[in-house]
């Protein structure tokens, strides 16, 4: 039911763990639906420099957190934005249809993880 | 690579012997059961001898044995067309939160056509209490129906004590005995049912063919419309390999009941052991002892069920899960939800059911491999620490 | 003894390619196709490559395919769950006095419960007149449900114009094809039809699984209530190696639709010609063109059909009758009775339907058997002279 | 489903045609219901001299038919109407459950027969 891709992403995830120095954090989910994405980012010169993941969940999603953080790593923030959780899909040459809506929220979690970022900086700013 | 299919629940192997007595039917004895000549004949004869070694193995007649294409069909047939054949005797049913959906979405089905339901709960071990079937059975309560063995959990219910209550209350009583017969010593008369339903492919049988006892005096009706078939009770051509099929699984089942279940027994022993010895923050569920021989089902902590499930998939070693993420649906299996377990619990269900060709290597293999793959779950995983 | 079986229409026997096809899911690739694991995945697999057979025999898409266990569930399922679950369409049914029992009886238990049905009648050839259709139909008609070709005699209904009026008057088109898929060619788009049933064990393929086709936007429900299986729509773990069957008959079916075709038009000539010749007070039923190759229907004044069977069975000849003694029924055959024949005469009836495996020795040989038969039993009977 | 008893007279029915010097003849059935029985009798001094019969009907009919003539042939009135239905589906090893009730009328036939030989007698006794 998997693609090769999402199977290589699930047995072998890339980027598990937390970053040292994150200046951003998102996480999306809840136990009781299963799956919760955690990503952990460090940003500097708006530019992803390190990345990782912790995720509860099914393969497809941790197979979507793996390849969400192998797409933006080194990439600017203005690139990662325009990821989507169509996007990841893609890039793992699908995702079977029950698995598109709720366990393919890598992307969302990334969002809120630079969201978080930028308020981190406002928040700096702000003082 | 290895391969151990342990999920003998979801559905056993068909037995090299079975399929022997099959292959003639699809071959040779091509004809339909329905007809007058020479091919009809022989293929009529041949439902018969099937019919009477499934009766023998849950202590049925064959008169009382009707076949269809599975357990589902079964669990339809008896509870809808007794329900309709039976109105004067009151149109309650009573059931239990454990049920498969054969039997839980056939009576919400009823309910939703006007008949009164009532859902029992289980006990933490998945047991329906006697004193709450008591307590639910009214006047107008014309069948109860409870389920012999658990699919998920394994946990076997007091099947002979309930259907005696029922009856005292003047109600009838359904089990679906899907995951018992074959398993476990399963008969009619001593349970004290009305009706039963079984299935090949649970026992070494094909797929796509079970039964439904019908005890001698209980009125059902046909559930399908069509033919005169199985004496006017299930229309369409009889499936004359798949009911050979299970009749020689039925006959291989009860010469083997009691020495496969000791065997079952052992490897499940073990095996629930070693894994809760080196896995922490994992729970057996379903009753510790009054179970299904051969099925372990545990939860463990912090993980998701398909997750492991793909991960000893990787090993060459085949299991199930009740996760919502195993099915596509939101919620986790509601039998773990009914003994209490929590959503998130419930996720990290992996269920092991061995079958005869089950060994202890194999147990000692999975024992080996489950509990580093437990943990690089756990490290992936935000939640716990 | 010779063994010729021409009952074809009953059952036909499993063709060793699609017994050889189905092997493997019963010896090693054993898996429920629900299951997440490498078993389970392969019989998913072979699942979904079935359905895209069986698809293209007919014409349609994949995602238009239920499995379900035969013809009669298929019809079951098409007529009952469509009316229940388009009440705002209408509660009207127009069905054909020529029907199977699985369609005519699943119209009759609808109108039982409070839906209305109209039974069109057929002209002597067993053909549904494009007017009758017209006539009968109403603002409040949702379904008509006309048989694509008769099992016994034979007859093709003008499926593509009966299609068409029902859809003109807004109705949905269901056509039970369970005797026409795989003998003649049948395309859901050319017919314009909206709701299809098929059997396996009617193309060489094995029994206990059919199909119901549904085109994309027509709404159905599940007929029974169980598991999630086929999208929602057909609970019941999926028979693997009977849905293997079926898509392997379909393959095969469609590569040889047209030479079988031709084939069986001659066998059906010559002996209808020989009959027709050789014995007197005979007549053949059905339409003499447009009829399913292979299928002869002919009455014989004066005699009886178990008894005309069975002689005939004592010379190795397997054929079939729409007497009523062949069914322990009262009434022979309703199709035969339809047409307009008298009690009497359809008493008298002999189907022989024949298959790709029969031969020009074969007819003749029937030809050379069957009328000293007619002879003997007409010496016996108290009818005629 | 039939006995071999059965098949034996279906497939070599003793007695079959008209008696010529008949003084009894009875029929049951109609062909409606798809079986007809129509037997004759010769009697003399109390005794069924000859006995044929003429059906229409399953195998079952054929038999049952075949047999009473077997059964009686040679025996007294008396005898002959001690014979039921029952009786000849026994002397044939039974019949299928289906067919006791409407292809099971040969006795039927017997004694309508006899009756018609008793009636035929006492017509004459009128004269
Ligand atoms: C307890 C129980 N009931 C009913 C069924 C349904 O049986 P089947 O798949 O043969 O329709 C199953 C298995 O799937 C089962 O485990
Ligand atoms: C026209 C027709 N419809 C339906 C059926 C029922 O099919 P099945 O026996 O596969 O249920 C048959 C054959 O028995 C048939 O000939």
């Amino acid at each position: 039911m998997y693609s090769q891709k999402v199977m290589d992403h699930f047995l072998h995830p890339r980027n598990v763990g937390q970053v040292e120095h994150a200046n951003g954090v998102g996480e999306v989910g809840n136990p009781t639906c299963g799956d919760i994405m955690h990503i952990e980012i460090e940003v500097k010169n708006e530019i992803i420099q390190d990345i990782r993941f912790r995720t509860f969940g099914c393969a497809a999603a941790i197979a979507t957190s793996s390849m969400v953080t192998e797409m933006v790593k080194g990439k600017t923030l203005e690139e990662a934005e325009k990821i989507t959780n169509r996007t990841v899909a893609e890039a793992l040459d699908g995702l079977p249809p029950v698995k598109m809506h709720c366990s393919n929220l890598a992307a969302d979690a990334l969002h809120a993880a630079i969201r978080s970022y930028h308020e981190g900086l406002k928040d700096s700013s702000e003082q | 690579m290895k391969s151990i299919y342990m999920d003998h629940s979801a559905t056993t192997p068909v037995d090299p012997e079975v399929f022997n007595a099959m292959i003639p039917y699809y071959t040779d004895a091509y004809g339909n059961a329905s007809s007058v000549h020479f091919q009809g004949r022989k293929a009529a004869r041949a439902v018969e001898e099937s019919r009477e070694k499934v009766a023998a193995l849950i202590g049925a007649r064959p008169s009382e044995i009707i076949f269809t294409c599975g357990g589902t069909e079964a669990d339809n047939q008896a509870i809808i067309t007794y329900m309709i054949n039976n109105r004067s005797k009151g149109n309650h049913i009573i059931t239990s939160a454990i049920e498969h959906h054969a039997v839980l979405h056939t009576c919400e089905f009823l309910a939703k056509h006007g008949f009164e339901l009532t859902i029992l709960p289980v006990n933490s071990y998945g047991e329906v209490e006697p004193d709450s079937l008591r307590s639910a059975l009214r006047p107008n309560t014309a069948l109860v129906s409870i389920m012999h063995a658990n699919n998920e959990i394994g946990t076997i219910e007091p099947i002979q004590e309930l259907a005696g209550i029922a009856h005292e209350a003047g109600a009838v009583f359904h089990t679906d005995a899907v995951q018992a017969v074959g398993k476990i010593p399963v008969n009619v008369d001593e349970l004290g049912v009305d009706l039963l339903s079984a299935s090949g492919h649970k026992l070494y049988g094909p797929k796509g063919v079970g039964c439904l006892y019908v005890k001698k005096g209980i009125r059902i009706g046909s559930f399908m419309h069509g033919g005169g078939h199985e004496r006017n009770l299930r229309p369409g051509t009889v499936n004359v390999p798949g009911v050979v099929g299970f009749g020689k699984a039925a006959e291989l089942a009860r010469q083997r009941l009691s020495t496969e279940g000791a065997h079952l027994a052992n490897l499940a022993k073990r095996l629930t052991d070693g894994i809760l010895e080196a896995i922490p923050n994992t729970r057996l569920t379903g009753h510790p002892e009054r179970r299904l021989p051969g099925s372990v089902n545990v939860c463990f902590d912090y993980v998701e069920g398909e997750s492991i499930l793909l991960m000893l998939d990787s090993y060459g070693i085949m299991a199930s899960s009740g996760s919502a993420c195993t099915s596509g649906a939101l919620d986790p299996s509601h039998v773990l939800l009914a003994i209490g377990l929590s959503h998130e619990t419930a996720h990290g269900s992996l269920r092991l059911t061995m079958g005869k060709d089950n060994t202890m290597e194999e147990v000692d293999y999975v024992l080996q491999v489950l509990p580093p793959i437990i943990k690089n779950l756990r490290v992936m995983s935000p939640l716990g620490q």
